[in-house]
């Protein structure tokens, strides 16, 4: 069955605590190329049937009022999932 | 090789909606004797399969042979230990069970507490699934639990987490430590369960096989009890909560696999994935079913789902149930008849409802949006019959499932090694060599102590767990007990705690299970409860190793002693074996946890010292009793005996502090256990940041010890206490006519900030902290 | 004991107005709302009865308020806090009754609301206060006695606080780091909506060590810590008084009676 | 600066409560589109210089060994993100 990928990350002024403490972690297990990392949500949705662009609209809106929080984050993807 | 039985058809699989297996009916495996079922697989002894047929008189369906598969695990059927384990109804006198509801044998055991109020509670193990996968292994062990607490009809109020982990400066012990503190506390605080007391060890000796013990427990009417059985021929038998998955079938995954069924994909998930949300939504859906006296018997689903649901509802009731298994919501529709069975799917419950009650039942479970299927109805025919699709594949005696399991007698015989570690007594060894002496020597032997790992302070894990919510919390961690209010009008509440100390049982484990259980009490009494009744957790290795074997006979056996000495009984608990990597066992560990009422939790006291002035007195005598000891310990030295336990003397410690603690004659009791007085001293000074002047020498004149053994040996049946000066005469006269040995040792100084060990030492309180409190932010961050 | 509904009343949340009417505290109906994963409702029902009050339960998908005066949204894990804390419970229909009698257009009308721990996380996805919150600065779940400092005792649920007064309540969450932008904290900052802050030490990494706020109007007030923990002793925070004996918290429960009970005089 | 997306998803035969959760409340908001929802992480690494293959495969090993739980997760998409 067809896949919608919402994939939603903190703004980019915000604080990521996660992302914080994984770029920490990162160069004692000898990953040493990476000078940031930012943890964000990847959202799958499983659509019965075909994708349409109404579709395709609501999973950008379920992004947006329900999927993230304004205040704190960004969708800044959605895109059908190539099976 | 014979062929394989059809159990699912691959090419109809493809289509997961419509699920239509070719299903090895018992009318098929009545046709086909000879083929062959991968029993051996399915953890089956050769022996066992040949009892399976005999009593079916045929070869099993491979849904039958799933469940008797699981059922008939160590795990389930408790075939290594039930011969030991009866020792715990044996030796149970009927005064000791004055206060038992509900005892051994239930999902968990039901204590009376007075009021028209019971409590049940139970200690169970979750240590192989959290060494694979820390976070949801120690997760769905609180999960697993509390579902136990509920299905007596109980709302649960606390938790408690023994646990056991490897070496703390070794590689593997970080994650361990990590993934389990954070699954006990991401599952118990979101079920809203304040956590009340536990555990923590490290030693090498668990390095591949952590132990994660979790305790519950919950509060009822006496009205309100819950019994697992079917019983009431039509009632309708419903399967609730969590959609079935392929959880913990992992290891079976045999029945999905090639020599079932060639070339059908095997995807079983490793690990159980825990859900306490909707966990909480079930605790709060159960209470109301209770409330509104919809439901007639009730099992939660655990190890063996529904084979064991299913199977010890009937047996336990009027002996038959029909259910039609494709009415099991799935979460994986390409599941086997035989996997839907062994399912270990997290957060669900099996009920029986009698038909009128039908439509109230379905009203509460969709005001909480809990999801349910009714899967049949109960019967009187004797037999448990399970239909897939309108055609039987389970026709079974229950009892034989359920009941009627093998027993085994293991050989077991004391190990040769152990008369010369017994032999090897700490005192005069080479690790013994450098004793301190002198005040400077002395001073340092302290705060190395507090720093060590067993003795620091666990508040980096504690702090990760909620203490408050409920609302009744009015001791938990670091005291000496949880306690926890259960009626609000007249403060009634349970004190618990749970001890146990794996190098005492290795020395000798017939005294460290007595031990273990002489602590627990004493932590309890110290608190100022009364001790009632007692759960377990016995973690063991091997008990095909007869040596493992015989330390677990001997535990049981000492166990069970003591509890008759201190008349409490043992009213539920759980059997952990196999936990020893590469054939070295884990130390015999006996978790033994107990349960203690108070009238009036207001009266309840805390293990730290308070008022400036009053009078701290050491309960009990002190004998050269290092072996064992964490001093030992730190010095890498285990052999000897450990202390000895005297459990009449615990008995009348125990009425003292408990007098004492009604009548307001102590302030604050610690109990002296692991780290002797030196540990007790330390935490009574920490607790509240209030210091004491304390002088050693009449006791070390009376006992005939130095110092160091003074404050370094673990003798038992000991208490520091404070005692308010206008109680001084009060609390000495009744210790007197008592005849227990109590001696002034000093005064609290809450001015002084230190810790002032008069003619020896003093630290200043700080230092102390931060020696205490030190030790694990500094490996685990 | 007649429970005289109350809404509709004049609420001024100035200190000056307290009015001693200590009977008339218990017909002060305050809401307590449960949502699936709801925790600590009975406690916050608990600390309104022990402050004089009565509780009201409500169940997140009522249509209705039930004529309550004031609403506690208490902690837990509302929806197992997945997604986000407090993103899902946003959406339940009693909360957009809550939110539309929050934002009241008349000042008299507007029903006061307290939202504690996942309740001021429910207060934030709703909108009705700025900001969010987001995992700790150490990642760790919490549970602390915390000390704060009242900045604000002018909201419905601070009046029975002195300004500046130091209060110990305990914390317990997981996602409990205060975030919002530079220009909605100094709004904060500048308007006095900064209702309490930690002091001696931030527990999570919260921006300006900003424990709890309120809304211009001060009907609406959110906080981390739980105020709930604190009203009876021998459960709550240990304090001066004794080990367990701290009960800063009611307070929250007596100012919303006394506001409550002061607006009908 | 260049960033590398590492995708994570829960095993499709694991437990997501948190996607089972969400699917139920995206009906009330009246996007009745989605038969199922899986929640995963998305995490966004930044490269100090140029993207060499050794530091995709970097991510990459970075991906199943410390931003995923191999038990229960898998790395579904590692890729460089166009700017
Ligand atoms: N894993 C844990 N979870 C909760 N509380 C714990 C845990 N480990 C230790 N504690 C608490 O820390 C305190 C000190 O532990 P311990 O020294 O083992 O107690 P005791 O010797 O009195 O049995 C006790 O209150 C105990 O309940
Ligand atoms: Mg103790």
């Amino acid at each position: 069955m067809p896949r919608i990928v919402v994939d939603v990350m903190p703004k980019p002024e915000i604080l990521d605590p996660q992302g914080k403490a994984i770029v920490g972690a990162l160069p004692r297990l000898g990953f040493t190329s990476f000078s940031g990392v930012r943890q964000g949500k990847r959202f799958e949705l499983t659509v019965d049937g075909e994708v349409t662009a109404e579709i395709l609209e609501q999973a950008r809106r379920a992004g947006t009022t329900l999927l993230s929080n304004p205040v704190i984050e960004d969708v800044v993807n959605v895109e059908l999932l190539a099976d | 090789m014979s062929q394989p039985i059809p159990v699912a058809n691959p090419a109809v699989n493809q289509h997961p909606d419509t699920p239509k297996f070719n299903i090895d009916t018992v009318e098929h495996a009545t046709g086909t004797p000879d083929t062959e079922l991968p029993w051996a697989e399915l953890g089956l002894k050769d022996n066992e399969y040949r009892r399976v047929v005999e009593i079916l008189g045929r070869r099993p369906t491979a849904a039958e042979l799933a469940m008797y598969s699981v059922m008939w695990s160590e795990h389930c059927s408790y075939k290594s230990s039930k011969n030991h384990l009866r020792q715990f109804g044996d030796k149970v006198t009927d005064e000791m069970k004055e206060h038992l509801l509900v005892g051994i044998g239930e999902n968990a055991g039901v204590v009376d507490i007075g009021d028209g109020w019971a409590v049940t509670f139970k200690v169970e193990s979750h240590n192989h699934p959290s060494f694979v996968e820390p976070y949801q292994g120690a997760a769905t062990g609180v999960g697993g639990i509390v579902r136990d607490i509920i299905s007596m009809g109980a709302r649960p109020v606390a938790v408690m987490d023994p646990l056991r982990f490897g070496a703390i400066d070794h590689p593997d012990t970080a994650r361990l430590v990590h993934g389990i503190v954070s699954g006990i506390g991401g599952y118990g605080n979101s079920l809203g369960l304040p956590n009340i007391g536990g555990e923590v060890v490290f030693d090498s000796v668990y390095q591949g096989n952590p132990l994660v013990n979790a305790l519950a427990v919950g509060v009822l009417r006496h009205e309100d009890i819950r019994l697992a059985n079917a019983s009431g021929v039509g009632n309708r038998v419903v399967l609730f909560g969590a959609r079935t998955g392929g959880d913990g079938i992992g290891g079976a995954s045999v029945l999905a696999s090639e020599s079932f069924d060639a070339g059908k994909p095997s995807k079983r998930p490793a690990v159980q994935v825990g859900d306490p949300f909707v966990e909480k939504v079930l605790i709060e859906c159960c209470l109301e079913l209770f409330k509104a006296s919809v439901v007639e018997g009730i099992q939660d689903l655990g190890a063996a789902g529904i084979s064991c649901a299913t199977s010890e509802l009937a047996s336990n009731g009027d002996g038959g149930m029909h259910v039609e298994l494709t009415k099991v919501l799935l979460r994986d529709p390409t599941l086997t008849p035989g996997e839907i069975l062994m399912s270990e799917s997290q957060e669900r419950m099996m009920a029986v409802v009698t038909p009128e009650n039908v439509g109230a039942f379905e009203a509460i479970l969709d005001k909480w949006a809990v999801e349910y299927s009714w899967l049949g109805e109960v019967t009187d025919t004797g037999r448990l019959i399970i239909e897939w699709d309108g055609e039987t594949i389970v026709d079974v005696d229950p009892r034989t499932v359920a009941h009627d399991g093998p027993v085994y007698d293991r050989p077991f015989h004391r190990p040769e090694w152990l008369d010369g570690i017994q032999a090897d007594g700490f005192s005069g060894s080479i690790q013994d060599a450098a004793r301190p002496e002198g005040a400077p020597a002395l001073r340092a032997a302290v705060l190395e102590l507090m720093a060590s790992p067993n003795m620091c302070s666990k508040d980096w894990i504690t702090s990760q767990y909620d203490r408050y919510v409920q609302g009744n919390t009015a001791l938990a961690m670091p005291d000496d007990a949880g306690v926890i209010r259960v009626d609000e009008e007249t403060g009634l509440g349970v004190a618990l705690s749970t001890d146990a100390n794996g190098r005492y049982s290795y020395l000798d484990p017939y005294e460290g299970a007595r031990l273990a259980l002489a602590e627990a009490y004493r932590n309890v009494a110290t608190s100022g409860a009364k001790p009632l009744a007692v759960t377990d957790c016995l973690n063991f290795g091997s008990p095909e190793d007869p040596e493992v074997m015989w330390q677990f006979a001997e535990s049981v056996r000492g166990l069970s002693d003591a509890c008759r000495e201190l008349g409490v009984p043992v009213t539920g608990g759980n059997v952990s074996l196999y936990n020893q990597t590469g054939g070295v066992p884990v130390h015999p560990t006996p978790v033994v946890g107990v349960l203690g009422v108070f009238d009036d939790v207001a009266r309840r006291t805390p293990s730290g010292w308070v008022e400036d002035g009053q009078a701290i007195y050491l309960l009990g005598t002190t004998a050269d009793e290092l072996d064992g000891s964490e001093w030992a310990n730190l010095r890498g030295h285990l052999g000897g005996r450990p202390p000895k336990a005297d459990l009449d003397r615990e008995r009348r410690l125990a009425e003292i502090l408990i007098n004492a603690s009604r009548d307001g004659m102590v302030d604050s009791a610690h109990d002296l256990s692991e780290g002797g007085l030196a540990a007790a001293l330390v935490e009574s000074a920490l607790r509240f940041n209030v210091g004491a002047r304390v002088g050693l020498d009449e006791v070390c004149a009376r006992d005939g010890i130095d110092a160091f053994t003074l404050l370094f040996s673990e003798s038992q049946a000991r208490a520091v206490v404070a005692v308010p000066r206008s109680e001084e005469i009060r609390f000495t006269d009744m210790c007197t006519a008592r005849a227990f040995p109590a001696i002034r040792i000093g005064v609290v100084d809450a001015d002084a900030v230190s810790l002032d060990i008069q003619r020896h030492f003093t630290v200043p309180l700080d230092e102390l902290r931060g020696a205490h409190e030190g030790t694990l932010p500094a490996y685990f961050g | 004991m007649t429970e005289t509904p109350l809404i509709g009343a004049a609420p001024t949340f100035s200190t000056g107005s307290r009015a001693d009417a200590a009977q008339g505290l218990s017909g002060a109906r305050i809401g307590v709302i449960t949502f699936p994963g709801t925790l600590d409702d009975r406690d916050a029902a608990r600390a309104v009865r022990i402050a004089g009050g009565t509780a009201v339960a409500l169940w997140h998908a009522d249509p209705e308020l039930a004529g309550v005066d004031a609403v506690i949204i208490p902690g837990g894990f509302s929806y197992g806090d997945y997604l986000r804390a407090g993103a899902l419970s946003r959406f339940a229909p009693l909360m957009e009754r809550i939110i539309q009698a929050a934002n009241a257009r008349t000042a008299t009308a507007r029903l006061p609301v307290l939202g504690i721990c996942n309740g001021f996380q429910i207060l934030t996805e709703s909108h009705l206060l700025p900001g969010s919150m987001i995992k700790n600065d150490h990642l760790k779940f919490a549970c602390l006695d915390a000390k704060l400092r009242v900045e604000n005792n002018a909201t419905a649920w601070t009046t029975d606080y002195l300004p500046g007064q130091e209060i110990t309540v305990p914390l317990k969450n997981q996602d409990g780091q205060y975030i919002a932008d530079e220009k909605t904290l100094d709004a904060l900052e500048a308007e006095g909506l900064v209702t309490f802050r930690y002091v001696g030490g931030n527990p999570n990494g919260s921006r300006r060590e900003i424990a709890g706020i309120s809304n211009a109007a001060g009907n609406i007030v959110g906080l981390m810590p739980h105020p709930e923990h604190a009203v009876e002793s021998g459960y709550g925070p240990d304090a001066a008084s004794g080990r367990s004996a701290g009960t800063d918290g009611l307070g929250f429960f007596t100012s919303i009676l006394n506001t409550l009970v002061g607006g009908t005089k």
